[in-house]
């Protein structure tokens, strides 16, 4: 049986998500009221018996510290397995040094002390389900060198612009590995997702710092296309990726929706998350709310239509919050309305009346500010 | 040279089987035996502890967190009847914070002995009596007796304080309760100090409407003392309120009251139930759930938000992770996983976990048991009924 | 609209009770319920499982310890005798990492129910069939039973991956013993592939050395079919050895040895306790407990690091921390907490927790019971002799 | 009853340990062999009933993140209690201006919302047990603004020299706080902890803010010893400060001595550590081991004197470590001599034959390092 540890890669530093990443980092990103968009790569791990899984972290570190401080929240056995963080140093010269194999670099003597036979390297910015003992059987089975997962999608002009693409033969052996630039719908959307063995790992980011510094991981396998066996493994269900605040905004709205939620949460594979032991939600006698997904803790007298509402809401008498998504202990006060907003965490509505954005260019609301 | 290390004595005494107790010294015992078999159906299977409570809740998770946030690190649950579930819920510690290092939640079933064979508990003084071996091992200097039915928010620490402000050999929380109430009660007559002067369990004609919670801090010493007799003495019915308060009393010792003020309910009936949860809707009943600095915890179920459809109405309601709602719910209490689908009414009415109501169902000051199917179209309960009906099993609808 | 989210299924059937199992579907449950009586004192106030071992540990840490290497997160213990140390010890999941959400270590002590009154269990299968409903709330497609006390490292997970390979009913794992002693075990007679073809409880004259541990998988499924049944059966002993697998046999079932390499001691007698503790002093025992891939655990003790005198002189020996050595120490395992005083001579002796020799004393071929004080210039032990003196009191020594 | 919440502070920017530093912030500096530094500082809080412990990390912050991972090992109930670490951003422009009310403020918000009324600081670098809860009593009873703990030397004019003293009343009120300059043998040499009110701490450090980005608490605290009731208390017991090469290396020896180690180990005051599930010491036959303290997992074959041994190391046959520190999973190699040394983790002495320091000027080996 082969053995794995895992992965989870911060976001790239062309990938910026302003206001939000401001406070923690992409991983940390609350997603569909009560988790964390990190959970669903551990858990996707967790599930897949890995429990061994380095996270490596840029900025602003508390918050995932913290959501990650406890193994035992996401069904990591403590003795056997270890969820670790790793910090990287990073260069306030230019942010370009900043890649992944800088960081792998930087942490390379305990990735070379593990004794497992091979690594999953999965993203930290992306939410979707997969059994990767599967992946690991069928890339062990396949005889690859390298085998990446992809995404095959019809809308690639207008989204996931800040995504990578794979250009594969009928073999789905991978020809290249380049940014979407929007010239076509269709296309493989790669889904930062390697699964490979733990010694061509090491060798990869050696040489790739040997040739340059600014090489991302991504990159440098793009360069070595011709020499390595390096192949496509499609994904099926549910996929989003949080590269921008729009798509962040639309991957949250996504999960109301039931079969996209079908297409993420199945039997069997509970995604993990840190509880904040709150209580149920009381709705008033004025309460009105269709279509939306709350989180527990929240008090509703108001309306609330195609929204997600995170833990400890409040909406008060009056209030109107249509196609938002309201982060944990923010407060929409009376008669305040508001529609296609992201209202982050701790922050207050209540002198502003009226705050509407449109579905193509949302607002967001800063953390702890009180408008 | 060898006089050596203080260290020594506990050291040696941890690894044979002595622990050490953190903070206040005390720990805690929950007597969660009963059948609580006026909860008919709900018991069946699960002990009265384990039944469901306020959307995510079991009953045992409130003197269990209470604990946790009166600093209280090591508590034994005295199980019996009924008790797998409830043992395998309480054993997770983690659920309330108390699996630290120095920190469990230890089940404690009636056990064979060396000199004894395999018995039931005789009685609540019993149940602490066959642990005496359990509790010498973290040899606390104070002990605290919980039951585990009781819903309500209180400060052990403080009832601690207080017991040693009084330097009372013990201490017994009681709650004010209507006069007219109080002969269904252990009652306790006390001095104007609050020192209690005599205890009479359901008097006809009670002086006083300070009711014994079940709640008592005893000096470990001397608990330890009265049962090893209590154990011996034939005539003994081996409970707290019969037979050790009385000698205690008889004996001269000081005992104090300590009044309780909050919301405090023992659901030991169908109606209770509903009621405790009902008082859930109401601001006003002084049961906060919500109050970040004395949180009630329970099991971290994985489940999705809540899930409310575009044809859902939902008007004053407690509703919890997991559940989807597309019709209608009126002054009710949703618990995990429960589905409430369109076109279905639901109103005054309480959905044990897992309940489904159909299509087009019409349910009224019912409560429903855990995963049952309420069927497309049928009509449960009745909004003028003097008591509230105990839905336990499917009810088949009309398709 | 409303058939909605398939996590329906999962979360409605974890509140009722039902929990995910992760990874492979296995569910153990570890029979610890023997009285250990051949180890005399020792098993006075601990059941034999709880018997330290090895400096710092228990025995049923290997089981433990080797279910959480194998990613086995649901664990059961069944215990009965004098077990309120051995269930607070193993009730604190957190030593072998088996307290995250989804696990957990969970003491079983047979119970009452509302159709059965308390009862001890009749039999290792008996203590199973006991608890079917514990187990059908995990939903395991496999389980595995282990005994609590034998001392040994062992993945099973690679005997599961067998187990599924053979498309066995049912896998027992089996060690090679001499052939002179195999008529002591119950021996396992197989095809050239390893498929079980007769199983014979302790053989006059023996076909195979082949024994079995008390090690077995089963198909939950077909395994709970067997076990209602032989609830039933009044001629049965309700034991897996003697009535299960022959049944199963019987019944023309697909039973499959695995066969174990490795350091495998069941440790029944004081004489077999004290040379399981001197083969940790052999590099060559076979018994590594240093591997960092299968680490076992145990007990976190609050204890200094080992303090070694200006006198100390050791040689060869497994010593713990918290121990404090100052005089002369040659083969021998010290446990946590245990002090050997200037001048004292501790050879060939097993020093069990808290154990102390007095300035000027001599032990020799021994195993001192935990908290044993050895006094000043005591002699005790045999360099001769043929058996282990076992010293469970404190022996006076002269001023 | 009075209620504090914990900090626990990193090493001041004039504190340096070369080498060691390097790899881990100082509270992560191993300690009697099986402890860290910081396990003093925590355990004090934790047996206090404190369990809301803030802990400030500069640099490096991996080892101190993994250490504390778990409120579990420290006895701290992790649903009532939270042991969390607060980063800071150092300024790499210039260390002057990374001083602790830097990362105060920086972490304000959180510090803000703190229940407690009372706020108890004390540093990750010093060793010592202290009854906290006694302070905080005896705080409130005199009702005096600041408490801050010092210890009464003999000896400060060659120790202690990168310390605060605390000149005092016959009151015990505070007259100054300033640096040891070795000008005397009797000092009260502060022990950088510090109790008083949560709102006072937060508007000193505010105001200190204001005055300039260069002041330390205690410095600022200093300029206010004139508006302020400040007071010393008198600490009895071992102590230890961690603050320079040599005071680590005595330290560390220091507790070999039992009357040492039995005025910091107390019944009842266990000093809580994270369990490296090592097996026993073996010891072999040619072992000679005397008057030192050895942890678990460790393999000896050689001569050990005057030393403290870490978890998992090995000694081989032939070896002599006198006087020495020597870290987890450390190797000394066959006939191999050292004395006088502090052997950094993971380090494998097996070519160079002799190394030989002295008690006054111990040597480092690194990391890592193979000599």
């Amino acid at each position: 049986m082969a053995t794995a540890f895992g992965i989870i890669t911060s976001s790239a530093n062309h990938i910026k998500i302003a206001g939000m990443q401001d406070y923690r980092p992409m991983g940390a990103f609350s997603f569909a009221g009560r988790y964390r968009v990190i959970d669903f790569p551990i858990s996707n791990m967790s599930n897949s018996g890995i429990d061994n899984i380095q996270v490596y972290v840029r900025e602003n570190p508390r918050s995932l510290a913290e959501h990650l401080g406890n193994e035992g929240s996401f069904n990591i056995n403590s003795k056997k397995g270890k969820l670790q963080l790793l910090f990287s140093d990073n260069s306030t010269a230019n942010d370009v040094y900043n890649t992944d194999i800088a960081a792998f670099a930087e942490n390379m003597n305990i990735i070379a002390r593990k004794g497992q036979e091979y690594v999953i390297i999965a993203p930290s910015y992306m939410v979707y389900t997969q059994d990767y003992n599967e992946l690991l059987e069928q890339h062990v089975a396949s005889g690859a060198d390298i085998t990446l997962l992809y995404h095959h999608v019809n809308n690639a002009k207008e989204n996931y612009l800040h995504c990578d693409t794979l250009d594969l033969n009928k073999q789905k052996g991978v020809l290249s590995i380049e940014r979407n630039t929007g010239t076509a719908n269709a296309k493989n959307i790669f889904m930062d997702t390697y699964v490979m063995k733990r010694d061509l790992f090491i060798s990869l980011v050696r040489e790739a710092q040997k040739l340059s510094s600014i090489y991302t991981l991504s990159q440098f396998i793009n360069s070595e296309v011709n020499d390595l066996d390096v192949r496509g493994v499609a994904h099926r269900g549910y996929f989003a990726t949080v590269t921008d605040f729009k798509s962040y905004f639309e991957a949250n709205l996504d999960l109301i929706d039931v079969d996209n939620a079908n297409s993420l949460f199945h039997d069997n594979w509970p995604i993990y998350t840190v509880t904040s032991d709150a209580a149920p939600t009381k709705y008033y006698e004025q309460a009105e709310v269709r279509n939306s997904l709350v989180s527990n803790g929240c008090s509703i007298k108001g309306l609330v239509e195609n929204s997600v509402i995170g833990r400890g809401v409040t909406i008060e008498d009056g209030a109107i919050v249509k196609n938002c998504v309201v982060l944990a202990y923010s407060r929409i006060g009376k008669d305040v309305h508001i529609e296609n907003q992201v209202v982050d965490k701790w922050a207050q509505i209540i002198h502003a009346k009226e705050i509407i954005g449109t579905p193509e260019k949302p607002g967001y609301i800063k953390r702890d500010d009180i408008l | 040279m060898y006089t050596a290390y203080k260290m020594d004595v506990h050291e040696i005494s941890k690894e044979s089987g002595v622990h050490f107790m953190s903070q206040n010294n005390m720990l805690a015992m929950i007597l969660a035996g009963g059948r609580g078999s006026r909860l008919k159906d709900l018991t069946n299977k699960v002990a009265k502890p384990a039944v469901s409570y306020g959307g995510k809740y079991r009953i045992i998770d409130f003197p269990l967190s209470n604990c946790a946030n009166s600093g209280i690190n090591v508590v034994g649950v005295l199980t019996q009847y009924e008790s797998v579930l409830l043992n395998s819920y309480v054993a997770q510690g983690r659920r309330w914070g108390l699996d630290s290092n120095g920190s469990g939640v230890f089940v404690l079933p009636p056990r064979e002995k060396a000199d004894a064979d395999l018995d039931v508990y005789r009685g609540t003084a019993d149940a602490i009596s066959q642990n005496i071996d359990f509790i010498d091992s973290y040899d606390p200097e104070y002990l605290l007796i919980l039951s585990g039915d009781h819903i309500y928010k209180m400060n052990y620490d403080n009832m601690l304080a207080f017991h040693k402000e009084h330097n009372a050999d013990a201490t017994i929380a009681v709650i004010g309760v209507p006069m007219k109430e109080a002969s269904r009660f252990g009652i306790m007559n006390t001095d104007e100090n609050g020192k209690i002067v005599e205890f009479e369990e359901k008097p006809a004609e009670p002086k006083s409407n300070l009711a014994s919670m079940g709640i008592y801090i005893f000096n470990w010493k001397l608990l330890r003392k009265l049962l090893v007799a209590d154990m011996k003495n034939p005539d003994s019915s081996h409970d707290f309120g019969k037979d050790i308060i009385p000698t205690l009393l008889n004996d001269g010792k000081s005992l104090w009251a300590y009044q309780f003020k909050g919301y405090w309910k023992d659901v030991g009936t169908i109606d209770s139930l509903w009621e405790a949860n009902m008082d859930l809707l109401d601001d006003k009943s002084g049961l906060n759930l919500e109050d970040p600095e004395w949180k009630i915890y329970t099991e971290d179920a994985s489940a999705l938000p809540q899930y409310i459809g575009p044809n859902a109405q939902i008007k004053t309601a407690f509703i919890t992770q997991g559940c989807k709602i597309d019709g209608s719910v009126t002054r009710s209490v949703l618990f995990t996983g429960s589905v409430v689908k369109p076109g279905a009414k639901v109103t005054d009415t309480v959905l044990m976990p897992g309940a489904v109501v159909e299509e087009g169902a019409v349910v009224t000051r019912a409560l429903v048991a855990n995963n049952v199917k309420i069927g497309p179209n049928a009509v449960v309960g009745d909004a003028n009924s003097e008591n509230i009906e105990l839905v336990a099993k499917n009810v088949k609808g009309e398709e």
